[in-house]
């Protein structure tokens, strides 16, 4: 039994594991300042897995997240100029309004959102492409400094992005655990059945759960943004994936109802940690990728938690 | 009183709901394979041009269809194989890797043994479907042995692939020039170069496992209710790991006709092909959660994708338009071929 | 022209104008008050890490690039696995987060060369290596209102290639071959990319002086083989007979146009971009009219040279002038003629360079529009 | 010939298997009945190899064996025909048929479809059904599934050449009289080649058909009776441990119901193919009890009153408020509550914990702007935890882990601390232990006191006659007869199937 009781702990072993094995190798990689910067750069990919942790909590996937942000960098870098700090909200809006059209397709229409938040993707992308004229767009310096620059100071040490992961985790960890909605999620994620048999607008839930996901892309894309200061339609590419791996290595299976936020903060650590250690411990560039997948094989066996993963595993 | 030994009643109507619904894949593309033309129609229309609807249309013309068969058989090669994956109600995210590591181990061999069909280099090609169901076969052992959800290992699994496909290259690209292995594209016969006939025999054999062999049958069985076929004394590990592998051949076929195709295997040789085959899959109708379609819903699927690629640039559609044009029609697509009333929800 | 089309890309005309209105209009000059440290005077190091950061290593051009790097570094005496090797797959987000997790790995004693595979990504990267002290050399992308000399010592320099004047060439050599008439399909590269947009503006230059030439269509093949071979087939499709001339972004985009034209029998005219080994071959064979030869092997190995010695002390980058910071690199323009002598002297047997000699193939400084 | 000796089985928190001594002889129909509960299914499963007892012995012939998983159990000759519907729909007949043994149809790696038609015809045959093999499962009705469930398992004639024991769980709950006396007829038949054990709620059937019959309580076989000496009253006696009484249906409890006010109103109320022209009222305090068999279409209507289905023709009146617009949403708010019969699929959510499940229908209440007030939850959870005796450690208990009682316990907590006033209860009672029936019937009463109209989908007749004060009889969609169920006037079994087949 006591091993039971240790497995939901396995995803920040594994952390904890990965963090001593890279370090010893290595003792460089545990200089503080260092670990803080390594942390900080991982900020966009963490606010999408973000989102993407609400998708998937309630059995869904969310393949939109990464054109979201390209289109984001394109609205943030052409309407800077017009509305200042102001193109946060617009970015926000159009996520929310994407992320929300994607869970109208998969939940009225019936669409997988497999499917259906890939074509939204597509939608969002043929959106950038247009914006941006099909070509990379910088923002003006002092218009970036004088809307976002806050975004990338330090106060005592620690970098502002940090503090916006933190906020942004403990808004989502608050919305997960505290509120009626995301009560309902777990319920959608764990048994949509009885969720609905309980009178729980389960329809509602789900496009919610979509649009979150799109508005947490959208910020993942603005801080992108402001952070390489400029913006294309290809600029957040990469993302997708790592997102996704970010949120299962965490332990939120696509089952739906299990792990969470904090699980997901954890996975993109790991990643990150994964990451970090091919240039730490100098993995040749022709082997890297391989190192990743079977890494993250081992890494997966080990944090998901089986006995949540209720009847089959498909 | 009700007499239940006799036969269900044999529907009345011909034109049933679910008759319609059935068969929606293929009205979509025929309604596609009709409506590019018109655009071109009304083009020359516009333009005060001769043109007569259908007859004057250069996308509705045999050429292009070659064109359109040609861009197919890859993907078509990929979506059969993840095809019977969905079946089951599982997913496969690992074909870009699997074909990539295809790719070029086929290159290498059919270089290394000779370089063309008439010598021993023939060997690289049931070499690379053997390498496509190893490959299969382990992503399977992963999936089924370690518990982990068929997502989740696959998509590793599919790192892996192209990981290793970039170990073996280096990151070169190898050119296969042989005449012989590349009149699959250029040798046609009544229009259609050899590969489209490779690719319409590889989708009978897979019809023929499909409809006539037991481990066909038992995808079906096993994505119509896992547990139910195990309580009937199915070994549902065994159906996994089998269709694991399975799949892993044809995107080995898949590859082969990639290189085939452009004449050049690398690491890229797999690129795009998880989210274009799973999309197809999808739109030809074989359900995402398992049980129903087949490998004929996902020949259609492929040919919609496909012709609305081809169509839209034949009809110039501006680039920056066309990826949200295809995703639009592929929602359009999928929902008319989903049957609301059966389904009580969707993720 | 699909009226469509017309229409939309009229609808994209005026909304360009509108966003280089705004975005450029408010505020010319960058201001590196808040962001760019200020330049200091910059550590040097006796013995630094050396680094290439680059897309991938399935583009031959990439592995020209590095094999450019790996001879700089052997001709330091080391071996060639000394060269860091930074792959970001075509993520910006990674190519940020490789480097720097490699700036802490080595506390700045760093000197890296880096294509930051987005034009935006370049400030964020420089800005964090003269944060770290360390050194670096870009090639290709940066935005227009980045420079070294902004950065001190620290961002060394900056190399491009001038696509336009090139493509412009190979263009002409086209439509000479095309008889001065017909139509030309061009394939371009991700359309946001700069040498994308000029590759295809030099196209456009030349086709102004051929005024019996129709650019058909044009429309951005990623850089990516497969991709440039289905949209072939379906120009072929469009316009079948009435395109006469092929005018190619790069070399992968050129291997997969050729494919499509195999498979249909057509035999016409086209040209390409960067001088691969194979597509040189090609260019033997007739079967490519031209290619570019960008000698990505010096770009890779002068980029990391300039970072390594920069870094070492050996030269101060802040006391050279602004064209040994920013400077275009060196074309040769590759046809059937010559292709066999390129061959010999540049890929058969790769030239010895002087890594030393920083600018002696180089193209000038870098024009701004 | 086949014999378990002192099986025991253990689940987390359940003993769900005694001491079980069972013996089957040749060409003998040995019948199993008890509550459900008792401990008939856990045993039916260890017979046919998804469950290994933890203790004990199964022979065969005298030779102890041991099943890892249904297949080697049926390669002992051991089948088993399912209650619940366990073909797989989306396959053919003749495929469910031959499900797992499809090698002896193939000849060089192809199935050869004729050879298996014609067998799965030689074996609709043995079960009188004359079908297309070929026909899709799903087009089939519930009826021709059972039977083509049995000629699935009589497949095994053919496989093994030893002899057969063959297990039919409640095979006649969907079939009609007829139906019922041809399966009979078949399985007697068929005791020439195997034996049987025989599961069902029906006692008259099964005291007509076994040989000897096993009676089970609370995971103890309590008695085994032979055909000549059974009577239906001592056998249910042994069954719940005391006389089925009145008592036992809190029939004494029962009061007359407020008629001067109607809750729920239905007025020819049709909804596509499930049911058409329904009317009834449901009364405050009244317990009205909708009669018929499988998919006659009274869970149906029980979904519309929840907002679950819209009707396609009819007025639905909820509070005297015509009902537009169907919703669950819309349900809950006017004081609708729903047991469903899925218990672990629709009525609690598995992995969500007590308290999260108890409020999970009336969040609004334990919220402001939409953050929840978990301490008030958690104070709801532990008085409705005593108010019920729900037997949890602690409220943070993950109701997937919860008995079958408790978890029904948890559901109808959710409702009534909600404040429905409507409850819909689809078999409320099925698969509960006894002393957590009463506990329900307890609870029926309590709450038709308080005002609460019900409308019940019983478990059984003998539940569905002893609780209500209404009963309408439905068959195939329609309304047949409608009972008044006062105390002492309260009609008899044989009324109700009378008009339910």
């Amino acid at each position: 039994m006591s091993f039971e009781r240790i497995k939901p702990h396995f995803p920040w072993i594994t952390l904890l594991v990965l963090v001593l094995l890279v370090g010893i190798a290595n003792p460089s990689f545990f200089d503080p300042a260092g670990l803080l910067s390594l942390v900080s750069d991982v900020v966009p990919l963490f606010i999408m897995a973000l989102g993407m942790t609400f998708a998937i909590y309630i059995g869904g996937i969310d393949l939109s997240v990464q054109q979201m942000a390209n289109l984001v960098t394109v609205i943030a870098t052409v309407y800077l100029a017009n509305f200042g700090i102001g193109v946060a909200l617009i970015a926000v809006a159009a996520g929310f309004i994407i992320g929300a059209f994607s869970g109208f397709v998969t939940t009225r229409l019936y669409v997988p959102s497999f499917v259906s938040t890939l074509a939204m993707g597509f939608v969002a992308l043929s959106a950038a492409k247009y914006l941006s004229g099909q070509r990379a767009l910088y923002m003006d310096a002092e218009l970036r400094d004088a809307s976002f620059g806050w975004m990338f100071g330090r106060t005592a040490g620690v970098p502002h992005e940090l503090v916006i992961a933190l906020v942004l985790l403990a808004i989502a960890w608050f919305l997960q655990t505290r509120t009626t909605f995301g009560r309902a999620l777990k319920a959608v994620g764990s048994g949509e059945l009885a969720a609905v048999a309980s009178g729980l607008n389960v329809d509602r839930v789900k496009i919610l759960a979509f649009a979150i996901s799109g508005v947490f892309a959208a910020i993942a894309g603005l801080i992108f943004s402001v952070k390489l200061s400029g913006g294309d339609a290809n600029l957040a590419n990469g993302f997708l994936l790592l997102a996704i791996v970010a949120v299962l290595v965490g332990g939120t299976p696509l089952t739906g109802g299990v792990g969470g936020v904090v699980n997901t903060a954890i996975g993109t650590l790991i990643v990150m940690v994964i990451r970090a250690a091919m240039v730490y411990l100098e993995i040749d560039a022709t082997q890297q990728q391989m190192v990743f997948g079977i890494v993250l094989i081992a890494a997966i066996a080990l944090t998901i938690d089986r006995s949540k993963l209720r009847g089959v595993v498909k | 009183m009700t007499d239940i030994t006799a036969q269900t009643a044999p529907r009345a109507r011909w034109l049933t709901r679910e008759r319609i619904i059935k068969w929606a894949p293929l009205l979509v593309l025929i309604v596609l394979v009709l409506l590019f033309p018109f655009f071109e129609w009304l083009e020359d229309f516009r333009e005060s041009k001769e043109h007569l609807y259908l007859a004057d249309s250069r996308f509705f013309s045999i050429r292009n269809a070659a064109r359109i068969a040609i861009a197919s058989t890859p993907a078509l090669m990929v979506a059969i194989g993840v095809t019977f994956i969905i079946i089951m109600g599982s997913i496969d995210l690992s074909m870009e890797g699997t074909v990539s590591v295809c790719a070029v181990i086929f290159a290498f061999a059919f270089i290394g043994w000779g370089g063309t069909l008439t010598s021993w280099a023939w060997l690289a090609i049931p070499l690379a479907l053997l390498v496509g169901a190893v490959l299969g076969f382990i992503n399977g052992l992963v999936h089924v042995r370690l518990k982990i959800p068929s997502f989740m290992a696959s998509l590793a699994m599919g790192f892996v692939g192209t990981g290793f496909a970039l170990l073996l290259t280096g990151g070169d690209r190898i050119r296969v020039e042989d005449d012989l292995f590349r009149s699959l594209l250029t040798v046609r016969w009544f229009n259609f170069p050899i590969m489209c006939y490779v690719a319409l025999a590889m989708l009978l054999i897979a019809w023929f496992i499909q409809s006539r062999t037991t481990l066909g049958r038992n995808f079906y069985a096993v994505g119509g209710g896992e547990e139910l076929a195990h309580a009937s004394g199915l070994n549902v590990s065994r159906v996994r790991i089998m269709g694991f592998t399975l799949a892993g051949i044809f995107f080995a076929m898949g590859a082969l006709l990639a290189v085939g195709r452009i004449g050049i295997a690398e690491t890229a040789t797999g690129n795009n092909f998880m989210f274009i085959s799973i999309t197809a899959v999808v739109v030809g109708g074989t359900a995402l959660w398992g049980g129903i379609g087949g490998v004929w819903n996902t020949l259609v699927g492929v040919l919609i994708v496909n012709v609305i690629n081809n169509g839209m640039v034949v009809i110039g559609l501006p680039s920056y338009v066309q990826d949200g044009v295809l995703g639009l029609l592929v929602i359009a697509a999928v929902v008319l071929s989903t049957d609301r009333k059966t389904v009580s929800f969707v993720k | 022209m699909s009226f469509i089309k017309k229409f939309i890309q009229q609808e994209t005309v005026s909304r360009r104008n509108f966003l280089l209105a705004s975005a450029y209009g408010v505020s010319g000059a960058a201001a590196m008050r808040m962001f760019g440290p200020s330049p200091v005077q910059a550590a040097t190091y006796a013995d630094p890490t050396v680094a290439w950061s680059y897309r991938n290593r399935t583009n031959p051009y990439w592995n020209e690039i590095v094999s450019g790097g790996e001879a700089f570094v052997e001709s330091l005496g080391k071996s060639k696995d000394f060269l860091t090797h930074l792959i970001n797959e075509g993520s910006s987000e990674k190519s940020l987060a490789d480097v720097k997790a490699l700036l802490a790995k080595t506390n700045g004693e760093l000197a890296l060369a880096i294509d930051t595979n987005d034009a935006p990504n370049a400030r964020p990267v420089v800005e964090a290596c003269a944060a770290a002290g360390a050194y670096v050399s870009t090639l290709w992308n940066k935005t227009d209102d980045l420079h070294p000399w902004d950065f001190g010592d620290n961002y060394v320099s900056h190399m491009s290639w001038s696509d336009e004047k090139p493509a412009e060439q190979t263009a002409r050599i086209l439509l000479e071959a095309m008889g001065g008439k017909g139509g030309v399909v061009h394939l371009g590269g991700i359309a946001s990319n700069n040498p994308a947009i000029e590759r295809l503006q030099g196209l456009k230059n030349a086709l102004a002086d051929y005024p019996d030439v129709e650019l058909l269509d044009a429309q951005p093949a990623d850089w990516d083989t497969q991709k440039a071979n289905q949209i072939m087939s379906s120009f072929i499709t469009r316009y079948g007979d009435e395109i006469t001339g092929v005018h190619c972004a790069n070399d992968t985009i050129g291997y997969g146009v050729l494919e499509a034209l195999r498979a249909e029998g057509m035999d016409i005219p086209i040209v390409t971009y960067d001088g691969n080994p194979q597509a040189v071959e090609l260019v033997a064979e007739g079967k490519i009219l031209a290619t570019v030869f960008t000698n990505p092997h010096w770009g890779g190995g002068i980029t990391a040279s300039l970072a390594y010695h920069a870094a070492t002390g050996a030269f101060k980058p802040s006391e050279e002038p602004n064209e040994h910071r920013e400077f275009y690199g060196p074309t040769i323009m590759v046809t059937p003629e010559d292709a066999l002598e390129f061959r010999a002297n540049y890929l058969d047997n790769v030239p010895t360079y002087d890594w030393k000699d920083f600018w002696g193939p180089s193209n000038g400084p870098i024009m701004y529009k | 010939m086949y014999e378990l000796r002192q099986v025991d089985k253990h689940f987390p928190g359940v003993h769900a298997l005694k001491a079980v001594d069972f013996k089957v002889n040749r060409h003998e129909i040995v019948g199993l009945v008890g509550e459900n509960g008792a401990g008939k299914s856990t045993l039916m499963k260890v017979i046919y190899g998804a469950y290994q007892p933890d203790g004990g012995d199964i022979t065969i012939d005298g030779t102890v064996v041991r099943f890892q998983n249904p297949r080697q159990a049926m390669n002992h000759g051991i089948g088993m025909v399912f209650q619940e519907q366990s073909l797989i729909l989306n396959l053919t007949v003749m495929e469910n048929i031959f499900l797992g043994y499809e090698q002896q149809f193939v000849k060089f790696g192809v199935i050869d479809w004729k050879a298996m038609a014609q067998a799965a015809k030689r074996q609709l045959a043995k079960v009188k059904l004359d079908i297309d093999p070929a026909t899709t499962t799903s087009d089939l009705s519930f009826a021709q599934r059972q039977l083509v469930e049995l000629a699935k398992v009589l497949t095994l004639e053919e496989r093994i050449d030893g002899d057969l024991v063959i297990l039919l769980d409640e095979p006649t709950s969907v079939l009609a009289k007829e139906e019922v006396e041809l399966l009979f007829g078949l399985v007697r038949d068929l005791t020439k080649r195997a034996s049987f054990i025989f599961v069902s709620h029906r006692m008259d059937e099964v005291l007509e058909l076994s040989d000897r019959i096993y009676v089970m309580k609370d995971g103890a076989v309590v008695d085994v009776v032979a055909h000549d000496e059974a009577e239906v009253d001592a056998i249910q006696h042994k069954m719940v441990g005391r006389e089925v009484d009145k008592e036992y249906y809190r029939e004494q409890k029962q009061k007359p119901y407020d008629a001067g006010t109607v809750l729920v109103g239905f007025d020819k109320v049709s909804c596509g193919r499930r049911y058409s022209d329904i009317s009834f009222d449901l009364h405050p305090g009244e317990v009205l009890c909708l009669v018929g068999t499988e998919g006659s279409g009274r869970e149906a209507i029980l979904r519309t009153i929840f907002g679950l289905d819209s009707p396609t023709a009819g007025t639905v009146t909820i509070k005297g408020e015509p009902v537009t617009r169907f919703a669950a949403q819309g349900g809950v708010s006017r004081g609708v509550g729903y047991i469903p019969r899925e218990r672990k699929i629709e009525g609690i959510v598995a992995g969500m914990n007590v308290y999260e499940n108890m409020t999970l229908s009336q969040m609004g209440n334990y919220s402001s702007g939409g953050v929840l007030k978990v301490g008030e939850e958690k104070s709801l959870a532990r008085a409705w935890i005593e108010r019920l005796g729900i037997k949890t450690p602690d409220v943070y208990k993950d109701c997937g882990g919860l008995s079958g009682g408790n978890q029904q316990k948890v559901v109808l907590a959710k409702w009534r601390s909600g404040g429905a006033d409507i409850m819909l209860l689809d078999h409320p009672t099925r698969g509960l232990d006894i002393g957590a029936k009463e506990d329900v019937y307890e609870m029926i009463r309590e709450m038709s006191d308080a005002g609460v109209g019900i409308i019940l989908v019983a478990d059984t007749l003998e539940e569905a006659i002893g609780l209500s004060h209404t009963i309408l009889v439905i068959k195939d969609g329609a309304f047949q007869k409608r009972f008044d169920g006062t105390p002492g006037a309260k009609p008899t079994l044989y009324d109700l199937v009378h008009h339910m087949i």
